[in-house]
């Protein structure tokens, strides 16, 4: 099962690295987004640095959207995905695979992109560097699970790229305000509650959980 | 002066809570109306093509 | 029958909700502190409660369907998820127009009117998510696999935001803190609007259920007129 | 290969498109080694009952018995090719799910001549190239069961000989074929036995 999926996640991530669709896209929104939000909020201002975090957690769930949005999307060419169906790969190992590879893409953003973030907005992360890329993996996690799942539910519809947001972010608000508060206290230097970790960890478990239990229901009709 | 404000958000509010009411019967009257005229048109072009076989 | 038990069950819904009235305009006196606003109460909180009992029972219905695969489940989930939101619509507004007068302001970002805006958004997620797909086998399934995921992350906003609060206290509603402090009379007035609610809800329930049967016979006709050709 | 075992079955088989039937009561039994050819109008439920066979989707009411999908080829409507892997990455990659040994993807190319392109991406492939492609990914690992549909839809002279020859191997090495086809004289040359959908039903 571990295998399968790996193959699927290696499959995904050759398949991204050739066209860079999403990986170009998602990097030049991200940046766009820092410089666009630069104007809405003044980075010079004294209190930006309670704020900047939760900029930063704004700009990078736009990007997971477009991400996971291609990651089933990416299979319906030549109907890919009927073929994957066909194979002996598990549902749950090819949700999986296709989440990490998702993880990846993403993480790979998020961290081309952070040295502009923090150019852009004089924030310094290096105060608390492993709690930040903690806070940056278990939340970037928590967005690509529950994306790619949505990515699966709504991979069908005409509509797809506009629906997937409207019904992940909401669900996504819990990890996402933990993530906030997380950065905002690496940003400040005063520690933010353990209980945001908590918060993300227990996010994290019960929404993997729940969506390997029901891949094979979505993948099968 | 505070009571009649009160008074008068106060009728504000029921209205509100029956008007959403209001406006959801309101939407399944139409929709059940949509629903019987489709089923008919559509059970017709069904019995004129066993017709036609 | 059953018309004639929908028309019995609207006409004592209605009457209800009537009498409900007469004694909460008439028959009860104003809150001490709060004066004549505080009536609007009698619909927010029977409103959550019916809203929140409807995506309760979305999520128990969505995992019938997934186990029994029978339509009847799918179609009961759908027609309560939508028939929830008019009541949360009506918890969040009477809510705002309370919060205007006693709070002074129209929303406040209190963890509580948070999390009950989140289910509302997330509920019509899934009632969008429903209209968009077209084969009906496919909608069914994976409508009800979203409102699984719907119910576990409502229940997580709604826990993380007591977490949230234990950091954070915001303003909570004067009598819901007072604990035993409600007048046992208001108390029992609750009570008798939650029940005129949820008959209300239940009758809505029943129109709203045939109309999702109906819904998919007109699918399986046209499937029908189109196997002709 | 033992001669008539059973190799597929169905029994009272029903699908439903929300209360329209789009089967109904389908029986049947094949035996291994038959070439099946499965007939009949558009929307007669052709697709959806070779989606059953190959375990694509369960029916609603009955049962079907098929071998498990590591013996099983299927060739939908699509390709089932990624655009920007080489011809040699999209075999692989199928051929490992699959549990095909790493020489079946290199030989299948050498046959369909493509080996002097495995590494150019399918996207610079002509139609014909990719059908040939795409029909190894079918049958290098050599599954005993095949359920193809509509196989000789849209594919150029070249293919169509190859997809003969390829499928007479198959069936000489004791796989089971199931296929729908419109292309009736093609199949005909093949089939042992047809089956035929009428609106859902088997006639």
């Amino acid at each position: 099962m571990i295998a399968a999926a790996w193959q699927i996640a290696r499959k995904d991530l050759r398949q991204e690295l050739r066209s860079k669709e999403s990986l170009n896209a998602a990097l030049s929104l991200t940046v766009v987004l820092l410089i666009l939000f630069s104007f809405a909020f003044d980075p010079a201002a004294e209190d930006s640095k309670q704020w900047s975090g939760g900029l930063l957690w704004l700009v990078y769930s736009f990007a997971g959207a477009l991400i996971v949005n291609r990651s089933f999307a990416r299979e319906l060419m030549n109907d890919c995905l009927e073929a994957l169906r066909a194979s002996p790969v598990p549902s749950s190992a090819l949700f999986l695979g296709k989440a990490v590879a998702c993880f990846l893409i993403l993480m790979g953003v998020e961290l081309t992109a952070l040295p502009a973030f923090c150019i852009f907005y004089d924030v310094s992360l290096l105060g608390a560097p492993l709690m930040f890329i903690a806070t940056l993996a278990l939340t970037t996690w928590a967005v690509t699970v529950l994306g790619t799942m949505f990515s699966a539910l709504t991979v069908n519809l005409h509509m797809r790229e506009l629906m997937l947001p409207v019904l992940v972010y909401p669900m996504l608000i819990p990890p996402l305000v933990a993530a906030i508060e997380l950065t905002r206290g690496v940003i400040t230097g005063e520690p933010a509650s353990e209980i945001w970790f908590r918060l993300l960890i227990g996010f994290d478990i019960i929404f993997t959980a729940l969506a390997v239990a029901l891949a094979e229901v979505v993948l099968t009709d | 002066m505070i009571e009649a404000r009160n008074f008068t958000y106060m009728f504000y509010g029921f209205a509100a809570a029956w008007t959403v009411i209001v406006i959801y019967v309101i939407t399944l009257v139409s929709r059940e109306k949509k629903l019987g005229q489709e089923v008919a048109t559509l059970k017709k072009l069904i019995a004129e093509k066993e017709q036609s076989r | 029958m059953r018309e004639k038990l929908l028309y019995g069950l609207g006409l004592a819904a209605i009457l209800y909700l009537v009498r409900n009235l007469y004694v909460i305009f008439l028959v009860l006196p104003d809150e001490m502190a709060q004066g004549a606003i505080y009536r609007v109460f009698y619909f927010h909180l029977p409103g959550y409660f019916t809203a929140a009992l409807c995506y309760l029972l979305a999520g128990i219905f969505s995992a019938m369907y997934l186990i029994t695969r029978k339509w009847k489940w799918d179609s009961l989930a759908a027609a309560i998820t939508e028939v929830g939101l008019p009541f949360a619509a009506m918890n969040l507004i009477t809510g705002m127009i309370w919060g205007r007068i006693i709070w002074g302001i129209w929303w406040t970002w209190d963890p509580r009117l948070t999390s009950a805006l989140i289910s509302a958004l997330i509920y019509a997620g899934y009632l969008m998510l429903r209209q968009a797909i077209p084969d009906p086998t496919e909608r069914a399934k994976n409508s009800a696999v979203m409102a699984i995921f719907a119910f576990a992350s409502v229940i997580f906003t709604y826990k993380s935001n007591e977490w949230f609060r234990t950091q954070h206290p915001g303003p909570v509603l004067s009598i819901r803190t007072g604990g035993g402090t409600i007048d046992p009379q208001m108390e029992w007035m609750l009570a008798h609007n939650l029940f005129a609610l949820l008959l209300l809800a239940g009758l809505l329930l029943a129109i709203r259920w045939r109309q999702e049967e109906r819904q998919r016979e007109i699918e399986s006709l046209r499937r029908e007129a189109l196997s002709f050709s | 290969m033992q001669g008539s075992a059973v190799m597929l079955s169905a029994q009272g088989v029903w699908r439903y498109f929300g209360d329209f039937p789009a089967l109904r009561d389908i029986t049947f039994e094949i035996e291994a080694g038959a070439c099946v050819a499965l007939l009949g109008h558009n929307g007669a439920g052709k697709t959806t009952l070779l989606k059953l066979l190959a375990r694509l989707a369960a029916p609603q009411k009955g049962t079907i018995a098929a071998p498990p999908l590591t013996d099983t080829g299927y060739l939908g409507h699509g390709l089932g090719l990624y655009e920007d892997l080489s011809a040699i990455e999209n075999l692989r990659f199928w051929g490992e799910l699959h549990g095909a040994a790493a020489e079946a993807s290199t030989e299948w190319l050498k046959r369909v001549e493509l080996d002097h392109v495995a590494a150019a991406p399918v996207r610079q492939f002509s139609r014909g190239m990719r059908q040939r492609v795409a029909l190894g990914r079918a049958f290098q690992h050599f599954p005993k069961l095949l359920v193809l549909d509509e196989p000789f839809t849209g594919l150029d002279e070249r293919s169509v000989k190859l997809l003969q020859e390829v499928l007479r191997e198959a069936l000489g090495r004791g796989s089971t074929i199931v296929l729908s086809s419109h292309q009736i004289p093609e199949v005909m040359a093949l089939a042992t036995r047809t089956l035929k959908l009428d609106r859902g039903r088997l006639v």
